[in-house]
């Protein structure tokens, strides 16, 4: 049974779509941790970015839109966050859980306030999804890869492009510097403020397009805490894939795997609760087993403050 | 000369305290302009404001009679100064030409690899400094971050410099080179500011001294007038001893015995097969190059790390696989060579660092229970008797100099009546003043008829204070030397790994 | 019971008949019974002026509370939504003997001031069972995949539930007893992303027909099939709305028109305590009207089938078919 | 004194500048903020039984905040006390059901002790071998257990060893012998509340008057100085997560015991998040758990009654306390609208004279 669930290819299609959710928002936690500011309101700034994805793609009826009002909005609370933590040195962990009970209920709200209890509009455009000429056509792989929504490549190529952004850059380098050791990056010229502000603004958006891809890119509606706790399991896979885009990807997608292989494997007369523990008990054997220690960036939750 | 910088009514407090008050003093152009001054009398703070690190209270500063208004470093590195600072502002996770180029990395967008490798090796050759590019800093030894530090400088092509305390981690070769170099940069026309607590090296290249006390600038003299005991006298304020007298006294019996130990960390052996033995009443020293197994040494004697071979005995006792806490209890005390990672925990008050390693004994705990009142005696008896300052027993550590923050450790290893006490590096950093004080607590404990196994990069200090060297290099102890008889040059060839009588 | 009101002709006594309703933990937002109770306590308060107050719960120790609340500010009728709030109907209702309570889907007997709503949604999980069993062996349906596979997507394993889904499987298998059924619970109500998913995997291993029976999770389900060009099935009310091409009929719980009933019999001073069962008999549960892709003789098999059930002639357990 | 008012102020104007935001929002949706305030604050505190039942949900607030702060204080990040929470009740209730014939203090202690050993196991056994062998980050272990938990007690309750014979998945009752009695009839607060406060002060002496405390906060501050100073590390970083795990497993027995008396299927109980909040509010204080704990509580319970009263919806409530949590962080923001005050204060009382 598990070898042929493993052969299937939608198995392996569900796998990345599960996660995506997950690639995005520990992503964005990486941009802000490496540049030394923790990062937890991962999962409220999904919240925010898939309400108000939907609530700008309803009214421009454009799911672009949304995208971009969605990013705008998750770059928005990320400069409030940004201005706490950074100018005020307030504690990072206090802020983050802030944000993430009040996103929760602010958007609950506003669903209520502005579309009632019935849910958003089944009207509201959704993103595209895409379907590549070239790869849909391979067997295997294009079942796999070949037509996913915008978002999953869009995910696939902003991981590429951070490991180049962070790690072969002159300013990736300074981004890192900044959260490994604020005070020398300070005596080398480097302007600290403005680099977490920009960590932490990147940060955000792709949080936030995590949550559009959960509200506009797989559906087209929003629903109250539908983020469902994946912000905090991307806290998990940021961790687990030591603070790299690459290797927070590859957290995401075993842990999409264990998902999805949960999913498929439902049926056999086991209770589906047990099942269902195989991503979180396959998570920490895979940490125990093979990854061990990792390390945060050293100036991770410190606050700045030239004048201390 | 022109005057190159003006520094002028300095004035910064902190909270509790005047760092800067009312500092005057000029540096001209070519010249190597020494400061000195007890440890907390401020000159870290004068050079931080220079560079912008921090916002002075009041006064003004010009450089070429610009007057500056930094509001940060990169205004300073802009401006053409360049700083080495005391405290490393290394990122011990990136390599060494990371370290290097950041915040002024050649290119536009990309990061170049390996032309910035290129290019650093380049620059350390010209200086005359030995490293490897792509290494990362957190594993270089401190000698090699201090070379790290340096070259940071050099690569800016600071038109000031200002090096505060580059020497206390380098080797009296690296220290020379440094000295070499400076004075080629002196030819050249560049000023340098340079802090030191050695005397010595004050002398020997600087062409005028400003003497700091308690905030102040007390004087500012030609190096060529004033002898290093005027120097002193002018820092401390009053007549200072600048040399221990040890009196002779017979070693006893053998009170530690190391044989054969190897020591292995990072899948490597650190410490090769060494054998010595402490007896009582003796200083016994261990000289050698930072990163040739000393730490790793003293670690697995103290239980810190795991021996993987040989034998450790104490007072006639195996220890080799003993925990901390039972060599402890048996009289081993120790002053780690870092105190703010080791020895204590900076957010306890300076109470429970006092009893970091008794806390679980009477009286200062009991039935699991700690006992308040005997342990904030004890605090208080030990601060007197060995004068922390400030006397608030309450005060956390963090917030004491490093001074006093190293006289906490000493109280508390001292007081605990060891039959052996293993300190290393115990006066890094300090000021003449405080180093005498420890000097003569370890003579003290060797006139008790005590074992002292002293761990240290000076090797003036070495030789001034121990019964017997010994040199260690790549984790062989290349030769045990008496005190009396060793000399500078021997003692440096040794810890470079020549053997002369093998050569000889 | 005298404390009832008799008359409820003065506009003024419309007014001070006051109705509570306490949701579960779920909230109003929950496509599902609390929405739906919801639904019929506005219905009341417009059509017949009653006063209304409503109340979401955060956790499961504010039920208690929140129902106390409402009998102590002298609300006439309580309503309580979800069996979850079994025990703290049981407990506050004894201590307010004069206030009528009425609970939602589970069952609190001996207790002269509770009316008890349970609904036999294994009855309409049977019919849209049925006729999802005959369209997998009907051919020609446009979209099909051809390989006698459903889905059924259950949020968590609870009776609300899975009398859905029990009465669903008796329904397919009764007229396709080869029929595969392909049973997955998502453990979560909101969460639709998963819901979606859980349905897409059913719909890769053949499924054609997908019927969702968990909340807002359902939403995912329906969206899956849509965008997979196959047919959904909605739950609770009809969610023809979401996707008219694939939502190919509703299994019905008729919670607004119970809630509303009750409040008009409490009103009138019919109050009834015990249990009020709501099936197809009294159109407490029912299909919607399929669309134009079910055949029409599908429709009227499926209609004779409702009959023969209102008939007492087949009877459908609320147990799971052995196997599931 | 002075300095535990000095204290207070912070927070205190982060409510009422929070407050203004949430009567902004209740202006623009055409609410009454004043009736909606009223109905907050007499739902959490306006009668006996408002108070009471604010103070019982704050018990599970306290105690797994407990936790938590422990867990801080040794340099841990537990932030799986909301499955430890489950383990807990699911132990308490088990015990309370299946034990027969104990005498009620008996029941009750066996109960609480198994329920906490359990919770403390959970906590401490697979995440704190992981961290102290294998470094493995406790954010991910104590996460990855608490989803385990919560699935395990679904488990346990659909067709599993801990369903009730019948309709619904739910356990059986826990027995009179083993159900902690109430403080204040007719409401939900128990005798919990008094187990809860002795926990506080028994945290309280652990962390700061005894060796244990000491070693777990040097441990936590600069665990290289604590080996030096012969603390076996590894030891009590299992210790530490052992201690708030117990702790959260109390505050599931003591829910079940005194206040639900049986365990129902349901997704989470929300507390393991919210205690993470408490513990970074009090600043990992034993007795500032207390403060915050009630706080939450009264904004929990009050925004219930809010809803009924003005129709507001209860999600206001949360969007306040976000609110309140980002003002409280961040110290400047609400000292600078204090000296921005003070000032206006001045200017005017200075244009009067
Ligand atoms: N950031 C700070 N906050 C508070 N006090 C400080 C700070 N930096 C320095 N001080 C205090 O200012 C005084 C001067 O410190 P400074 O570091 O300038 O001394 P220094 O002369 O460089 O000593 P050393 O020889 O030990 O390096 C000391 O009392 C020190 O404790
Ligand atoms: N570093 C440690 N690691 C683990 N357990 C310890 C440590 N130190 C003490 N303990 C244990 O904690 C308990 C209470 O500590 P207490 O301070 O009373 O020890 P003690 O009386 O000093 O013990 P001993 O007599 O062994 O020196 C003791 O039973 C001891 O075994
Ligand atoms: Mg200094
Ligand atoms: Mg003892």
């Amino acid at each position: 049974m598990l070898w042929a669930a493993l052969l299937r290819p939608d198995l392996w299609a569900a796998t990345l779509a599960m996660a995506t959710p997950i690639a995005l928002p520990a992503l964005g936690g990486t941009y802000s941790e490496r540049s030394g500011v923790v990062n937890i309101a991962m999962e409220g700034i999904m919240l925010i970015g898939a309400f108000f994805g939907v609530l700008f793609a309803y009214y421009s009826n454009s799911a672009w839109v949304g995208l971009l009002g969605a990013l705008i909005m998750g770059a928005l609370i990320s400069v409030l966050f940004a201005y706490v933590t950074v100018n005020l040195s307030a504690d990072q962990v206090i802020v983050g859980m802030g944000i993430n009970i009040f996103a929760a209920g602010l958007t609950a709200f506003l669903l209520n306030t502005i579309f009632g209890y019935g849910g958003t509009p089944r009207t509201t455009p959704a993103l595209p999804n895409i379907t590549l000429p070239g790869i849909s056509n391979i067997p295997l792989v294009g079942p796999i890869l070949g037509s996913q929504n915008v978002v999953v490549y869009l995910m696939l190529i902003l991981v590429v492009a951070s490991h180049y952004f962070l790690f072969h850059t002159n300013l990736g380098l300074r981004l890192r510097a900044v959260g490994e050791n604020p005070q020398a990056a300070d005596t080398a010229g480097l302007n600290v403020r403005k680099l977490r502000y920009l960590g932490v603004i990147i940060g955000g958006m792709l949080s936030s397009l995590g949550g559009v891809y959960l509200s506009l890119g797989l559906l087209n509606s929003f629903e109250v805490n539908m983020s469902g706790g994946r912000g905090y399991i991307a806290l998990a896979a940021m961790i687990f894939g030591k603070w790299t885009p690459l290797g927070s990807l590859g957290a995401a997608l075993l842990f999409g795997f264990a998902m999805a292989l949960s999913m498929v494997l439902q049926g056999g007369g086991i209770s589906s609760n047990i099942i269902q523990m195989l991503p979180y008990a396959l998570t920490i054997l895979a940490l125990t087993g093979l990854v061990g220690k990792s390390t945060a960036p050293a100036a991770d939750g410190i606050p700045y403050d030239p004048n201390k | 000369m022109r005057t190159c910088l003006e520094v002028r009514d300095i004035t910064k407090s902190f909270p509790g305290v005047i760092a800067n008050d009312h500092v005057n003093f000029s540096v001209s152009d070519g010249e190597i302009h020494a400061i000195l001054g007890e440890n907390g009398a401020g000159k870290s703070t004068l050079m931080k404001i220079i560079y912008g690190l921090y916002k002075p209270d009041s006064g003004s500063i010009k450089l070429y009679d610009q007057e500056l208004n930094f509001t940060s470093p990169r205004q300073a590195i802009q401006a053409g100064i360049g700083m080495v600072h005391q405290h490393f502002m290394l990122i011990p996770a990136l390599t060494v030409a990371e370290n290097i180029v950041l915040g002024g990395e050649p290119g536009n967008i990309r990061y170049r690899r390996r032309e910035n490798i290129e290019m650093v090796r380049d620059l350390a050759k010209q200086y005359h400094m030995d490293i490897d590019p792509s290494a990362k800093v957190g594993d270089l030894t401190v000698g090699l971050q201090q070379r790290v530090e340096i070259l940071k400088v050099f690569y800016r092509k600071a038109k000031l410099l200002i090096l505060d305390e580059p020497t206390a981690m380098l080797t009296p070769q690296e220290v020379e080179e440094l000295i070499l170099v400076m004075e080629r940069l002196r030819s050249q026309g560049i000023p340098i500011i340079f802090i030191s607590h050695k005397l010595d090296e004050v002398k020997r290249i600087s062409d005028r001294v400003t003497v700091m006390r308690a905030g102040k600038t007390v004087n500012t003299v030609e190096t060529k007038s004033a002898s290093a005991q005027d120097l002193a006298n002018m820092m401390v304020g009053r007549e200072v001893v600048l040399h221990v007298s040890k009196p002779p006294q017979e070693p006893g019996e053998p009170i530690l015995k190391v044989e054969d130990v190897v020591v292995s960390a990072d899948r490597s052996d650190k410490v090769k097969g060494v054998s010595f033995q402490v007896h009582r009443g003796e200083i016994f020293g261990l000289a050698g190059i930072d990163g040739n197994g000393q730490s790793e040494l003293i670690e697995a004697i103290t239980g810190l790390m795991p021996c993987k071979e040989g034998k450790i005995e104490f007072l006639g006792k195996d220890i080799t696989h003993s925990t901390v806490r039972q060599r402890t209890k048996e009289g081993i005390a120790y002053i780690p060579q870092d105190r703010h990672l080791d020895g204590l925990v900076l957010d306890f008050e300076l109470t429970e660092n006092f009893v970091l390693r008794d806390f679980s004994a009477e009286p200062y705990s009991h039935l699991g229970q700690l006992n308040k009142k005997s342990i904030e005696e004890y605090s208080t008896r030990l601060s007197e008797a060995f004068d922390v300052r400030p006397r608030r027993i309450h005060a956390l550590a963090r917030n004491l100099s490093g001074g006093n923050q190293q006289k906490v450790i000493l109280a508390r290893e001292v007081s605990r009546n060891p039959e052996l006490l293993i300190a290393a590096q115990p006066t890094r950093g300090l000021d003449v003043g405080a180093i005498q004080f420890i000097h003569n607590k370890l003579l003290e404990l060797r006139a008790q008829g005590k074992g002292v196994l002293l761990v240290s990069l000076e090797l003036d200090e070495i030789m001034a204070l121990s019964d017997r060297i010994g040199v260690i290099h790549d984790g062989k102890l290349m030769a045990i030397v008496p005190g009396g008889e060793a000399t500078r040059e021997q003692l440096g060839l040794l810890m470079t790994g020549v053997d002369m009588e093998k050569e000889g | 019971n005298t404390s009832a009101p008799k008359s409820t002709n003065s506009a003024s006594a419309k007014k001070d008949f006051k109705v509570g309703l306490v949701t579960d933990v779920g909230g109003l937002n929950d496509h599902s019974f609390n929405f739906l109770a919801n639904k019929g306590l506005e219905k009341a308060a417009s059509d017949l002026g009653i006063t209304k107050g409503v109340v979401e719960s955060k956790q499961m120790t504010d039920y208690e509370t929140n129902l106390t609340r409402f009998a102590q500010d002298k609300y006439n009728l309580v309503i309580a939504v979800g069996f979850l709030m079994q025990d703290a109907v049981e407990k506050v209702s004894k201590e307010y003997p004069n206030t009528k309570f009425m609970i939602i889907d589970s069952e609190v007997t001996d207790r002269p001031n509770v009316a008890s709503a349970m609904f036999k949604t294994e009855q309409c999980g049977y019919l849209v069972g049925v006729m999802a069993g005959l369209m997998e062996k009907t051919p020609g349906i446009p979209n099909a995949l051809g390989k006698n596979t459903v889905g059924v997507v259950g949020g968590m394993k609870i009776p609300p539930v899975d009398d859905y889904i029990a009465g669903f499987i008796q329904g397919a298998k009764s007229v396709n007893s080869d029929i595969k059924v392909n049973l997955n619970y998502t453990n979560k109500f909101d969460d639709p992303a998963l819901g979606k998913q859980t349905a897409l995997s059913q719909i890769a291993n053949g499924a054609d027909i997908v019927f969702p029976v968990a909340g807002g999770t359902g939403t995912g389900v329906i969206d899956a099939a849509k965008q997979k060009n196959v047919y959904a099935i909605g739950v609770d009310a009809d969610q023809n709305y979401m996707a008219p091409e694939t939502v190919m009929t509703s299994a019905l719980k008729g919670m607004d028109t119970a809630t509303y009933d009750i409040i008009k019999d409490t009103m009138d001073g019919k109050f009834k305590s015990g249990d009020v069962y709501f099936d197809l008999s009294n159109n407490g549960v029912g299909f919607a009207t399929p669309i134009k892709a079910v055949p029409k003789d599908v429709v009227d098999k499926v209609n004779d089938v409702a009959q023969q059930i209102k008939d007492g002639k087949i009877k459908v357990s609320n147990k799971m078919p052995a196997g599931f | 004194m002075q300095k535990t008012l000095k204290g207070l102020i912070t927070p205190l104007l982060a409510i009422v500048i929070a407050l203004l935001i949430g009567a902004g929002v209740m202006l623009i949706t055409g609410d009454n903020p004043i009736t909606a305030y009223g109905a907050l604050f007499s739902g959490a505190f306006g009668s006996t039984a408002n108070f009471s039942n604010t103070l019982a949900s704050a018990i599970p607030l306290i105690l797994s905040g407990l936790g938590v702060a422990i867990a801080f204080k040794s340099g841990l990040f537990n932030i799986g006390a909301e499955g430890q929470y489950w383990i807990g009740s699911m132990v308490a209730v088990w015990i309370g059901y299946s034990l027969k014939g104990l005498p009620s203090i008996l029941h009750i202690t066996i109960a609480i002790v198994l329920a906490m050993l359990a919770a403390g196991l959970w906590g401490g056994i697979i995440p704190g071998l992981a961290k102290a062998f294998v470094g493995a980050h406790e954010v991910i272990t104590t996460m990855m257990m608490s989803y385990i938990a919560i699935f395990l007690s679904h488990y346990m309750l659909e067709n599993g060893p801990m369903m009730q014979p019948g309709y619904t998945p739910q356990s059986p009752v826990i027995l009179p012998s083993a159900t902690i009695g109430l403080i204040v009839q007719r409401t939900q607060l128990s005798w919990g509340l008094l187990i809860a406060l002795v926990a506080c002060i028994i945290v309280y002496w652990m962390l700061y008057k005894t060796t244990l405390g000491y070693r777990l906060r040097s441990v936590g501050l600069n665990p290289r100085a604590a080996k030096y100073a012969g603390i076996n590390v590894p030891l009590h970083l299992i210790l530490a997560l052992f201690i708030s795990g117990m702790l959260a497993g109390l505050a599931g027995a003591v829910q079940m015991l005194g206040v639900q008396h049986r365990l129902y299927d349901s997704f989470s109980s929300g507390y393991g998040f919210t205690a993470i909040v408490v513990a970074l509010l009090a600043n990992n204080n034993p007795f500032g758990v207390i403060l915050a704990s009630i706080f939450f509580a009264a904004l929990s319970s009050g925004g219930q009654s809010m809803q009924l009263v003005s129709g507001v919806p209860a999600n206001l409530t949360d969007v306040i306390s976000g609110i309140i949590i980002f003002l409280v962080a961040s110290k400047d923001i609400v000292q600078m609208v204090q000296k921005r005050w003070r000032k206006d204060q001045t200017l005017a009382s200075g244009k009067e004279v």
